[in-house]
């Protein structure tokens, strides 16, 4: 589990968790970023560009 | 000086290279200022296989998948563009009787780009978020090189990699780029030779080619799938940019860029 | 404008390039037009050994051995030069503030040569005839490419391969190549720079840097044995062709321009 | 044996002859090229142009 830095719920993460995996905060949907795992730390994802495939 | 015409040819390995440059030598004895743009999926790969540098590729949320190009991947590009696929052009544009000039986007900056420092993509049926993607896409020409070389008779032959903020490499596009080149130097054509006679209405049958295709000016582009979605953005851009006409057309025939010229070909508007 | 300088660097990996794009990046400041020529005998090598290419040498008769260019190395030498050694090369200049375009002998004809049809060795005690080399020595620089460059304002970044009678490649000595561009633009100074100080009395003793090297107008150079001998025809050449001075001086050290052109050097004569 | 294009002379060869192999012929000192070793045939060597080790 970690706090969602966007509205401070409990998120649960997928065993076991990877970095850069993203995990969608359950209640304010956020997207977060798993930055390290030991410690475990995520942080908001980075918007992501349109994009054709380049 | 007459209209600049820019093409890009190459990635496909259908294309046929000395037949393009042929008809670059053509229309150079018309004094017509020609811009070539290329690209090299097959000697990329080829390289990549010889020298043991496994090719990434990376499937984003919506299903397409794109070249993973991770440093060493980069290096594999740099290599293939300006050291296979740039000098067997120069040669067979020589041989032609064409003064020709290689650049990359690192010469005189002239393609600068914006490095997309993360994207994302589904491994394994979870989503991540990549960051060593070293690829990016252009915002920038340095089209007061192209003209300086283009006044002095010479043939540009230009390609990826383009460089970043920081002064690094990144891939980019060959498509947007020859798009960009040919918005930033007010061309008044942009033909993008391929490996089919242009846009077709089926896939499947090579008769069905649109003598137009209309692009919608945002989202995405009808006929998506396979490179030419990424060749009717490239079109889009290159129109929003201003240049006149923007062609899609056959690189395997003879004679390929005089026919597309000549109406042989996919108007994009 | 001012005087053009022609500097040559690398093939020995102990050049620091950084430390000679900053300096290049000091004499732009002052408006000074500079050429960069290039080597890359590390990463020639090291490509070589990546791909799989043997590096093949031969035995001259007077006992100088010298790489072998078949076709497959010719082919690993331009890689090298044109995507590795010449981006670094380019990436550090840019981000020393320097507009720097990267040419081969290829480019616009840029190095013309005449291909060496035959040459001997010797090969297990007896002597033959190798045909299959791809060397040759440059007979003509189109220096209008240059000045149109350096007159924009760029630092042309210039390198082997050249190109023969019959329009192919062909690998060239990169200091030679150095003094024929030094000479084709009727350079003020050429300043080669090597992994020494200069030359030296005695090789073994970095100390017995001579001021001054006189060196016969034709024959083999004093000093010969290295690479010294081939930088002495390469100055010779310079000189004999109306460069202003020639310059043999440290690379490995900080300000190596800077050092030579302040008389830390020796001034072949 | 073969003969000499340039006086007519025999001249001896290494056995087995190497193909761009270089013979002197005896008499003339004419440098001879084997060009090919079946059939045994030789040319006069190219000139060689002074190269320092380029
Ligand atoms: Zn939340
Ligand atoms: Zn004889």
């Amino acid at each position: 589990m970690v706090i969602c830095p966007e509205c401070e719920s409990s998120v649960a993460l997928a065993e076991p968790p990877k970095v850069n995996e993203i995990i969608e905060c359950g209640d304010c949907s956020s997207e977060l970023e798993v930055l390290t795992v030991d410690p475990l730390q995520v942080a908001l994802a980075p918007d992501v560009e349109e994009d054709w495939g380049e | 000086m007459q209209e600049t015409i820019v093409v890009k040819c190459g990635g496909n390995a259908a294309v046929d290279p000395l037949a393009v440059c042929e008809d670059i030598a053509g229309l150079t004895r018309e004094r017509r200022p020609v811009v070539l743009v290329h690209g090299g999926s097959a000697d990329i790969e080829g390289l990549a296989a010889r020298m043991g540098v496994a090719s990434r590729r990376l499937t984003a949320p919506d299903g397409v998948s794109a070249r993973h190009t991770d440093a060493e991947t980069l290096q594999v590009v740099h290599l293939a563009l300006a050291g296979l696929a740039k000098p067997r052009l120069l040669t067979a544009l020589a041989s032609a009787g064409v003064s020709a000039v290689g650049l990359t986007g690192l010469d005189g900056g002239l393609l600068r780009a914006r490095r997309k420092t993360a994207h994302r993509a589904v491994v394994d049926g979870r989503r991540i978020v990549v960051r060593d993607d070293h690829s990016g896409r252009v915002t920038e020409v340095n089209d007061a090189l192209l003209r300086t070389l283009l006044a002095a008779g010479h043939v540009p032959v230009v390609s990826p990699p383009a460089v970043a903020e920081d002064g690094r490499p990144v891939n980019t596009d060959a498509d947007r780029a020859a798009a960009a080149v040919a918005a930033g130097l007010g061309a008044g054509t942009l033909v993008l030779l391929t490996g089919a006679p242009g846009v077709l209405a089926d896939p499947a049958d090579e008769g069905s080619v649109l003598p137009v295709c209309a692009v919608a000016p945002s989202g995405t582009p009808p006929f998506t799938g396979g490179g030419m979605g990424l060749k009717l953005v490239a079109a889009r851009e290159a129109l929003q940019g201003g240049v006149g006409r923007v062609l899609i057309a056959d690189g395997r025939r003879r004679d390929p860029v005089g026919a597309a010229l000549a109406g042989a070909a996919t108007e994009v508007v």
